[in-house]
């Protein structure tokens, strides 16, 4: 199968998503990694929450996986997403497209994490030591 | 009109909850855009939002849809994985 | 230690370099890794062989890391190269970048891949089921 | 001249070895110029190559550089690492 997807609680695994998109015809893998920063607009961060809209989001991402493969002529494009409680370090979300030559992965990677950001239902909360805030939510 | 209303993010703590079941005082020919107003006038925190974006049946619907209490709608306040 | 760099004639670990660059002020990781594709310009390939001037090899990795962390600001750079026979599906290189924020690991990691096949001393010989040939090294 | 050359990759092979103890017919102002043109000349396979570069003490040397006995030097033919 040349798209997975996954939304999961438990924490992501980089190498299975490396060896999910493998393929004998790739020459390049670019897989993108999201990590919780300690530090964000000079505050710094106690934890994060995601929350999604699985069923939903799940959609949102295989469309983004499925033009990536197409505009960019992939081998094989994974995306998985966190959801609950998440410590500084961990991983949200992982981005993993193989394909031929290097170029493609790399624009490829990089078109379906701007646009999971813009379109996919999934909430951030960032918890601080002195209150929380939905990223994004307000002005 | 009745419909059962899924709130996540931002929204669900305006709303006081995931899921919702409200009885509007629409008619048969509503729109996502009525809905979206009967519910900044009942829960005015809402218009504080950068943006308040509806779904329904899981897919992004548009200003001008009508509402379809059949389907599942949900509330999408801007969103902000990964 | 922000710039970790290996030419070694085992195996790649891709979670290794990850954990290499991992950094609580990053909030984004691109990662590289090139594959033994099975068909090259039309021909099967057998196995690859990698050959490296390791000394001078590992110094012009160095060089690469060290300007692409000053120049796109990262928090941590890994280059590993392979050297040795390397099978269909095996990682020749893989490069690692780590950014406070996603654009900077994407161009660094790009710039770092471009870069090394221009100048890192390392060649690879394509063996095929009716001949061999060390790669780009006649017209 | 005597010098001490490293050959990789396809120059390996066309040299025959990995590391060659060569007496060069040149003086001491001798540059890498010099060296390439000897090698040519000495082994007129190396002409076809796409590039051949010299490394003096691990670092690309120019044309003009003088060349140094008391340092490793390495012939570089095209690279295609990675």
């Amino acid at each position: 199968m040349e798209i997975d997807i996954i939304i999961s609680d438990q924490p992501l695994d980089v190498q299975s998503c490396l060896n999910k998109v493998a393929d004998n015809a790739a020459g390049g893998i670019d897989i993108f990694v999201g990590t919780v920063r300690e530090w964000t607009r000079g505050r710094k961060v106690v934890r994060l929450e995601f929350e999604a809209y699985e069923k939903m989001a799940v959609q949102e991402m295989r469309k983004i996986a499925e033009k990536a493969v197409d505009e960019y002529e992939l081998c094989k494009m994974a995306i998985y997403h966190r959801v609950g409680r998440l410590d500084i370090g961990e991983i949200p979300v992982i981005i993993a497209a193989s394909a031929p030559h290097r170029g493609a992965a790399f624009e490829a990677c990089r078109y379906a994490i701007d646009t999971l950001k813009e379109t996919v239902p999934i909430w951030k909360k960032e918890i601080f030591s002195d209150g929380e805030v939905w990223v994004s939510a307000t002005p | 009109m009745n419909v059962n209303i899924l709130a996540f993010g931002i929204t669900k703590e305006i709303l006081g909850s995931r899921s919702l079941n409200l009885d509007l005082p629409l008619d048969n020919g509503a729109t996502v855009e009525d809905l979206r107003e009967y519910l900044f006038e009942k829960y005015p925190e809402l218009k504080k939002l950068n943006s308040l974006g509806i779904a329904q049946g899981t897919v992004y619907a548009q200003d001008d849809d009508r509402l379809n209490p059949a389907e599942e709608i949900a509330l999408i306040p801007p969103v902000s994985g990964g």
